[in-house]
């Protein structure tokens, strides 16, 4: 496994304008592998802005991402094989079955065996039964297992997050915590935008506080770093 | 917003222009010998013609400035800027260059060839311009007011750079083997030379100032975008 | 100046513009060919169209580049419309 | 090596997908279906001419086909984002505008087998010369796809999409429709002098020129 390479993630002064209004600013923060950062924040804050930032989806109006793997700097083409994204539009092709998404994408991301790496990943999401079914017959939350098991397949090291746990059912949700934790012990580096208290609680390891697109807060995480972020984030309100 | 950039030079060009289109139509009506064939009417080539001719280098700059715009990387940058403000400046002169092409086109071949409209290469070239530069606008209109649309009429304006030889070379030959004789407007008696080149001169002069003025008013148009934008930085504080 | 008069007042000025024209029109043609070479200019007489297709022509070629300066200046009109906007904030910016 | 593994594993899926929903085969075939017969009625009226109009009619056939395919080809990827779940892997760009072009070429050879030789039936045109007729629709339907799979997937996000896609492409398309028709019109055995192989030329000219343009403006126009 090539998680236990040194990773250091790194924005710097990230700004992001659309027509007369500044949706991020200046935002500037380090990352490493081992970290789960949970971007906490009201709904127009930039949580979403931000990751597709990251995620290389949106180009910064100025600033930007650095990414650098045992000190060597990860660019271009070579960013889209170590990092993976999974947004609130889900990247997966409806007209698809699960396994057919997901040995696509393994395929994209120059994956030897695809067909394994597709069906080792829908037995984690437990989506194994529904393999050949087409996306477009899932429920919601069928849907999102079928998108994490892309990340899952991607093996990629750096993962940007949209509010994972949409449509996910109790056990789906502890299944994902555990498998966020799994990842960062491994070496690996999560971003995950949330709205639930209990869940950045649990798995993120820093948290960071995200107001009319400034970074307001940036603390180590865990369940009373949570409180606190999300007392912030409704104090901000009244 | 200072005034001193290069594209400061709007209004000078403007009385420029119009000096230079009094004395053309001076040369056109009173100095010019009317020709022998077409009579009176042959007095539309010569503004005819310098239309075209504009028409023609807009294209081209626009086609160029849509080229620079895509390589230059930096958003924002102040080439990138520039080149975008020409882009949209060329594009609606040459709509406007068109649209007098190809009005006064059909009123000289009614008398040349006796029809409103033939497909007389040149013509039909300058059809296919009019028909590009519109839809270059089209796409800066619609296709998202953001870096983004103006990538992808950039990206037309590029691509229309190589369509246009095809194009040329296609409606040259698609009048079959033999293309129609053309009336080359027979300028050798010296008044006709002088009012043809003046009146090239005068669209000329006309086309860059009213190039200058549009691209000085959309580089006005993003400044005014960053202080609105300067207004909401202070805000966030 | 709300939009649509200002419409109105274009279209106002346009119509005035091409009455003008119009009734200038035949003298101006006719005094062009009277002190141009007058020989010439009785052979082009001949021709029917002649004139009122170089009439046409031109006053075509100035009504589509005296539109396109209609458009210019409505543009610039927003855009002045838009600064004193900027303005206006700028000012209670700096009450605030 | 890997892109022409990317561009393989893309359009396989891409015709997986059509297969099994057949959202553009369809619109394409019945749009190009009701074309042929509107023009049978519309220009069967003169029986001694007809056979002048056959070649305009396939080609204007396969534009406007043509165009309706390209304006759902994208349908898919603007679902879920997919063309930036595409983007975001290290599958290259010119990879995925290939394979997407390649797809659009298929579904419209695809239309052309079906209502071309309707077509030659309704206008009953004689194909004399088939080299040329075929080399013609083939290379003319590369061009169209080349331009159009640019354009359709810069306006994937468009407002005015359906008119904006023909208003940009029709002009720089017209050269393709007028050496088809020639093209068509001489295989077709009408008494045109004009030699076949310079229009031929033209053609492949167009291609190759247009393939190199609108790989490198798909790669910078999708990031600026």
């Amino acid at each position: 496994m090539n998680r236990a390479r040194q990773l250091r993630f790194s924005a710097e002064g990230l700004t992001r304008i659309v027509g007369r209004r500044h949706l991020l600013r200046d935002i500037s923060f380090m990352a490493t592998g081992g970290e789960c950062v949970a971007l906490v924040g009201r709904n127009g804050a930039g949580k979403t802005t931000l990751l597709s930032l990251l995620a290389g989806r949106d180009p910064p109006d100025r600033g930007k991402v650095v990414l650098d793997r045992d000190q060597k700097e990860v660019t271009g083409r070579e960013y889209g094989a170590v990092t993976a994204f999974l947004p609130h539009d889900l990247f997966i092709y409806p007209d698809l079955t699960a396994r057919e998404n997901l040995e696509f994408f393994a395929t994209l991301q120059n994956a030897k065996d695809p067909g394994e790496r597709a069906s080792d990943a829908l037995e984690k999401v437990g989506l194994a039964d529904h393999a050949d079914r087409v996306v477009r017959a899932f429920s919601r939350g069928m849907q999102q297992r079928v998108a994490v098991g892309r990340l899952l397949s991607s093996r990629a090291t750096v993962w940007f997050m949209d509010e994972p746990s949409t449509g996910l059912d109790a056990p789906g949700r502890d299944w994902l915590t555990a498998t966020l934790s799994a990842h960062v012990e491994n070496g690996g580096l999560v971003f995950m935008a949330s709205h639930s208290q209990d869940e950045v609680g649990a798995g993120g390891t820093r948290v960071m506080v995200l107001e009319a697109g400034r970074l307001v807060l940036d603390e180590p995480g865990g369940p009373e770093g949570a409180r606190r972020a999300f007392q912030r984030m409704e104090g901000e309100g009244n | 917003m200072n005034k001193a950039n290069i594209i400061g030079a709007g209004p000078i060009l403007a009385i420029l222009a119009t000096a230079a289109v009094l004395y053309a139509l001076y040369a056109v009506f009173f100095v010019a010998p009317i020709e022998a064939t077409m009579g009176f009417v042959q007095k539309i080539f010569y503004f005819h013609v310098g239309s075209a001719i504009n028409m023609m280098l807009a294209f081209a700059l626009c086609g160029v400035a849509g080229l620079v715009f895509l390589v230059t990387e930096r958003a924002g940058s102040r080439v990138s800027r520039v080149v975008d403000a020409i882009g949209v400046a060329t594009a609606e002169v040459g709509v406007t260059l068109g649209a007098i092409v190809l009005v006064t086109g059909p009123l000289w071949a009614r008398k040349a060839w006796g029809t409103w409209w033939t497909w007389e290469p040149r013509l039909t070239l300058s059809l296919m311009i009019f028909l590009l530069f519109l839809a270059y606008l089209a796409l800066r209109a619609f296709a998202g007011s953001d870096r983004f649309g103006r990538g992808v009429a950039a990206g037309l304006a590029v691509i229309g750079l190589p369509a246009l030889y095809f194009i040329h070379f296609a409606v040259q030959r698609w009048g079959g083997a033999h293309p129609q004789v053309v009336y080359k407007g027979g300028l050798n008696v010296p008044g006709m030379k002088l009012a043809f080149f003046a009146s090239v001169l005068a669209m000329s002069l006309v086309s860059v100032a009213l190039i200058v003025i549009r691209a000085r008013q959309e580089l006005n148009n993003r400044r005014l975008d960053d202080l609105f934008l300067s207004l909401d930085a202070g805000e966030g504080t | 100046m709300t939009t649509s008069n200002r419409i109105r007042h274009a279209l106002r000025t346009v119509a005035s513009a091409l009455f003008a024209v119009a009734v200038l029109a035949d003298p101006l043609v006719a005094l062009a060919q009277e002190t141009g070479t007058a020989e010439t200019w009785k052979t082009a007489r001949n021709t029917v169209q002649g004139d009122t297709l170089v009439v046409a022509a031109y006053m075509a070629m100035w009504f589509i580049i005296g539109v396109y300066v209609l458009s210019l200046a409505s543009k610039q009109k927003v855009q002045d419309r838009e600064i004193r906007e900027l303005e206006k904030q700028l000012d209670d910016h700096s009450a605030k | 090596m890997s892109s022409l593994r990317h561009f393989a594993v893309i359009l396989r899926k891409d015709l997986a997908m059509e297969f099994r929903t057949r959202d553009i085969l369809y619109p394409m075939a019945l749009f190009s279906l009701l074309l042929v017969v509107v023009f049978s009625f519309a220009f069967l009226s003169d029986p001694t001419r007809v056979r002048d109009y056959g070649p305009g009619i396939i080609w204007v056939t396969v534009l406007f086909a043509s165009t309706v395919g390209q304006n759902r080809l994208f349908d898919r990827e603007r679902e879920n984002g997919c063309l930036w779940a595409m983007l975001l892997t290290p599958a290259s760009r010119s990879a995925i505008f290939a394979a997407k072009a390649t797809g659009h070429f298929l579904f419209t050879v695809f239309m052309e087998l079906l209502t071309v030789p309707l077509i030659i039936l309704f206008f009953d045109l004689s194909v004399p010369r088939p080299g040329p007729f075929l080399g013609a629709l083939l290379l003319g339907t590369l061009g169209l796809s080349l331009v159009g799979t640019l354009f359709s997937a810069m306006l994937m996000n468009a407002r005015m999409k359906e008119v904006l896609l023909p208003l940009v492409t029709f002009p720089l398309l017209m050269p393709v429709v007028i050496a088809g028709v020639k093209v068509t019109s001489l295989a077709v055995g009408a008494p045109l002098a004009e030699d076949v192989s310079m229009w031929l030329r033209f053609l492949i000219g167009f291609d190759m020129i247009f393939a190199v343009a609108t790989l490198l403006l798909f790669e910078r126009m999708i990031r600026s």
